[in-house]
């Protein structure tokens, strides 16, 4: 179900991949829509939707009021008659005005109907810092969705995933909230991550929903982590590969479900751990992973693990700090020095 | 407006409010039935918090006499009454009831949890929550091009939630297809709508919306139909949501187990309950005699006595499929 | 009005406009200052989303002229005019969009969090998520015994979330000294007021509280002066909560970096500008002359440059004292 | 500052032990006032508050419309006036409907005031199922508010403790999230816990927030626990220690701060850990205990930890499956003799 590298490419950034994504999901199914805040005229804040309006007009891109529990209900009651929504939240940060629409509503419908309400849809939002947004405009919160039961939570890193992981999302039959990193959407008024353009395949690409991706094996230290991230990770490790370091780098997609076994066969062969996570670090997704770790086997870590995430402290606005804050090559870097004793 | 309705339809609206109220006292019974002599909510054949709607009958009759079960109802935390009126099947929503693997949800949702795709029929324990779906049913009922409408249901506590507003808001801008329906049964648990409510009325707000608003009084069910009949059709022919308030009466406690120590007004309560009122009328106007409402309680008895039976009947779930149905 | 007013209150509403305008300016010259030539948003001395007020000084200035620092006032993700004209420190409050240590929250907060105690000076970036907040400060205000008010802020897209109502319902209820402005600058980032407002009128949505609502046209400052006059009053005399809608221009983008590429109405846009309208008439009627317009603005520069040199000259915090203030 | 055991005690179940704190902090700060929906004729659904109304009158005990998100701000606009606002929120379950007053506002303005202000405020919420009261009214979620930073989360197990805690909240200057367990409350309307009365000490009573308890010690695994769990294992614990198994009990008492020492000084003598938490298993508490631990030295663990949480289902209607996903003392029981080999 993954994608076939042989496909012909083109390249694209994030964004764009995930909009041609979806305009390739609205051809297919009717059925498909999207609503949220400027999504049309505007083409999404993060430009997530740049030019569908022209495509397939207002009937299918719906700009709405700023009433998210309003309209993220109504998607959740069109998915439960058959159509296929993609609702975007402008930023995670305003999941307090909704929640309860998309964790006691859109996760629960199922489960609570005995399997006989499906709500198809997807609910994408943006998320990160590191441009001084302040503590409102700036958190990832996927640990927040993950705790909750009945949603998928889909966290791409790069052009070609979010696009093969948008339209497996589009296509599932379960709701899928995709998180997607303003700072790898190559935004022009953003400093882009450099493979925030990328090779996406043509045709019929779809992710499958629950794998990591490897993009750097190694064989001293693990390091677990996603979305932004992986590419400061990637950085670091090619850094250090210079200086005799070999660290595997793991991109996890995808949280809910979480590969699991490709953390655990990983960290097995090079019993080093280091996390990487953007979010809080506390009771979120580096918790996770370690009682994962110590669940199956605690003794494949052959030191304490490492937790590069933001320390339990709201995204500070001024630049110094909030990078104090965020997890930074340097940060990392750190953390597989230690980690491999140098 | 009661002379020149159909004897036809004042039957029926009698018939519904008998049957709603006749499965209401069953349930009361087989809830209460094995609490005592100490009362522990989760106890029992039925455990949990239990709403009941008796009282509240005129809402449910008088509206879901103008839909079909292609249309939609979302409901609240007290939502046997529409969900009996809108033609859920009475056994499956009794087995849920009971928790049991043929119920509606296979056990999964329980007495605030009635999901019921064959009838579009849904609701939720959370306060105004059942407003926003109810949106996207009807603009899924107006992209596919179809005149069906749906119905959202509220109470007057929970019109002062942010769901109410917001949604309100977006079904008269899209012009969807909904019949928003508050019922102020003067009460949100404890709290009177004096302590809850900066206006009288809540249909007075649908000015703010620029939509349509009535408030029907006096519980009164031939006014509720005829109020839903206009909405109702107004959504089916493209005209937009409307909003219905009713007065009507809570007449017992808002869950089981309240003892309504707060309730100042308690012992006017049952002299208003509305199906006497409503026998009487039509006993009185001769649309009905003595044997008509024998007959309906029977009818009414044997067909709950049946949907009980079947869910006593049915299996409890296998705590093995525990991990089932979490996703599809 | 106006010929009834007291000039020194109209030369005042006249500087506070102008300060605000040049205070705008500044911020707009220091943001994009050394963001060239490509814009990024993350760079420059001040990075981050970036709210500007130009257009909308009227309502701040009318708004705030009633007020002292003991009362309250919560503003939005665009607080600039608000913060000024209710006399918060514009040196602690730049330094603060500077992201420096002698800001406001030591650089923690930004420019969408700007909170100042001397004043009861806040804001969120939340949409209408400040309206609760000035609700409990009223609350705490009336009380104590006082006669303080509370003045909350948000535009005419944010009426429509579900904050706005509950808040309204609220503070009508429990008579808050509350007062609710409504900037309505017709639009909510790329959404035009039609594509997410079912009514004309979010003033008209006051009766849905029982309080008092009225909408202010042509930006007129005057207008808003005297109707904020009267709003406050009957907040200070226990009168509860009122609602002013401000029909109002957002002369610039929605932020920073906007191109506003959807924005039809964008040629007209200069010729509404509230200031030079409201000069020619003050210089019409001989309330100002050509010399006080100049120092008006003299002065404001000059009080607005020794702001920003304070905030330039402010230390950055120190990334070691990240952890600091998370709790008390 | 915590408990003096010497103090005298009365009786009191865990409902009327909170309200005699909160009525004790009426007394001593006219600060301090109620709000929340029922809390005052009704005096609190779950009885936090029974009594209040008569005792302090209605300007002091607010019942509220059903607007969580409204009264909740209102509480923190007092707060940061100077009040002392004790706010209920029904039931956890309805976070979603005001989160963001929460974790936006409550839990941020102190931090993005650089100090300046503070909120001080308890949001007393009830949590937990065993009653059959289906997926939006059982849930604990202490996991998703202890992962958002800025507000501390304590969840007593006890009378006394709930006394203590609630004195400490009220008079901590940071807001305070007391999360208290319907199970324990000691309700006539609800099958009691035999723990949910107790002593609770007269006087002036409090629990420093942030320091575990051990009601329990013992040598041979380390129970990790809080809230209604906690007398669940310490029944087993009293079961298995006539089979020679001598099962330490730790009871959190507050999860934000979290006492870490506490737990990795049990579990470097016993060498094995279960956790049980009636919360969603993933990315929660358990993980987070996993990760301290893993963080601090692997080692220490002598075999793979146990988790004895809600495995990521919303919690069923039906009793069968509600008891197949709770914590039960019979999945507790398997997991001690799992870790100690029997
Ligand atoms: C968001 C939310 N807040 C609070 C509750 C608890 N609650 C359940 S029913 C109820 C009262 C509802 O009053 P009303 O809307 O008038 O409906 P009624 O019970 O009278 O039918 C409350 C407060 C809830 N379920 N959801
Ligand atoms: C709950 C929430 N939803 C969305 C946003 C993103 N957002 C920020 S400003 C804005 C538009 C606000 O429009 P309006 O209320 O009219 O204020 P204006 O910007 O025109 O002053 C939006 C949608 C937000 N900050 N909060
Ligand atoms: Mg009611
Ligand atoms: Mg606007």
């Amino acid at each position: 179900m993954t994608t076939t590298t042989e496909q012909p490419t083109r390249r694209l950034n994030t964004a764009k991949a995930m909009v041609e994504a979806i305009a390739a999901e609205m051809e297919r199914d009717e059925n498909v829509f999207v609503l949220g805040e400027d999504v049309g005229a505007y083409g999404g804040i993060f430009s997530s939707t740049t030019g569908l309006l022209d495509r397939f007009g207002p009937d299918r891109v719906l700009d709405t009021p700023i009433s998210e529990t309003g309209f993220i209900g109504a998607a959740i009651g069109a998915a439960t008659e058959g159509l296929r929504p993609i609702v975007e939240l402008m930023f995670v940060d305003f999941f307090g005005v909704c929640m309860d629409q998309i964790y006691n509503h859109m996760a629960k419908i199922h489960f609570e109907s005995g399997g006989n309400v499906t709500v198809p849809m997807v609910l994408m939002t943006a998320v990160g810092g590191g441009y001084s947004d302040g503590a409102q405009h700036s958190q990832c919160l996927w640990g927040t969705f993950a705790h909750l039961p009945g949603m998928k939570v889909v966290v791409p890193s790069n052009p070609a995933d979010a696009a093969g992981l948008m339209t497996a999302a589009i296509r599932d039959d379960n709701p899928v909230v995709f998180m997607f990193h303003k700072g790898i959407q190559g935004l022009p008024w953003m400093a882009k991550n450099r493979r925030s353009v990328g090779p996406v395949p043509t045709g019929d690409h779809v992710v499958e929903i629950g794998k990591a991706a490897t993009p750097r094996p190694g064989s001293d230290v693990t390091v677990v982590t996603l979305s932004l991230s992986v590419h400061h990770a990637l950085d670091v490790a090619e850094e250090l590969a210079g200086d005799g370091i070999d660290a595997e780098v793991i991109d996890l997609r995808s949280i809910v479900p979480m590969d699991t076994e490709a953390i655990i066969e990983s960290v097995t062969r090079t019993g080093h751990l280091v996390i990487v996570d953007e979010d809080y670090q506390s009771f979120g997704l580096s918790g996770e992973i370690a009682a994962r770790i110590a669940e199956h086997d605690p003794t494949i870590l052959k030191a304490p693990i490492s937790r590069v995430a933001v320390p339990d402290v709201p995204i500070p606005y001024a630049r110094p700090l909030e990078y104090a804050a965020l997890p930074t090559p340097a940060r990392i870097k750190a953390a597989i020095l230690q980690q491999t004793g140098r | 407006m009661s002379a020149s309705m159909e004897a036809q339809v004042r039957r029926d609206l009698f018939d519904q409010m008998v049957l709603i109220r006749t499965y209401e006292e069953a349930v009361l019974r087989e809830y209460h039935a094995d609490k005592k002599p100490a009362f522990d909510i989760g106890a029992g054949l039925i455990p949990g918090e239990m709403h009941l709607s008796a009282g509240q009958e005129p809402v449910a009759a008088g509206v879901c006499a103008h839909l079909t079960t292609d249309d939609a109802v979302t409901a609240t935390h007290r939502p046997h009454h529409f969900a009996i009126a809108h033609g859920v099947d009475l056994q499956a929503m009794t087995a849920e009831i009971f928790g049991r693997v043929d119920g509606l949800g296979k056990g999964r949702g329980g007495h605030m949890h009635l999901f019921d795709p064959a009838t579009h029929f849904s609701c939720s324990g959370i306060i105004a929550e059942g407003y926003p779906p109810a949106a996207g049913q009807a603009l899924a009922f107006k992209r596919r091009g179809t005149d069906r409408v749906a119905v959202a249901v509220t109470g007057e506590g929970a019109a002062n939630q942010g769901a109410f507003h917001e949604t309100l808001n977006l079904a008269a801008l899209w012009k969807l297809p909904v019949v928003f329906i508050v019922e102020d049964n003067d009460w949100g648990i404890s709290v009177p709508r004096s302590a809850s409510t900066s206006v009288a009325d809540n249909a007075a707000r649908a000015a703010s919306y620029g939509m349509p608003g009535v408030r029907v009084e006096d519980n009164a069910v031939e006014a509720v139909y005829a109020a839903a009949g206009e909405a109702v059709e107004r959504a089916r022919n493209g005209g937009g949501p409307s909003l219905i308030e009713v007065h009507t009466l809570r007449l017992w406690g808002h869950f089981e187990g309240d003892a309504q120590g707060y309730r100042a007004d308690l012992e006017g309560v049952p002299g208003k309950d509305p199906i006497p009122t409503y026998e009487a009328v039509l006993l009185e106007q001769g649309v009905i005699d003595d044997a008509a409402v024998a007959a309906s309680r029977k009818n009414a008895s044997e067909v709950v006595e049946a949907a009980i039976a079947f869910a006593k009947a049915s299996a409890e779930p296998d705590p093995a499929t525990v991990l089932d149905h979490v996703f599809a």
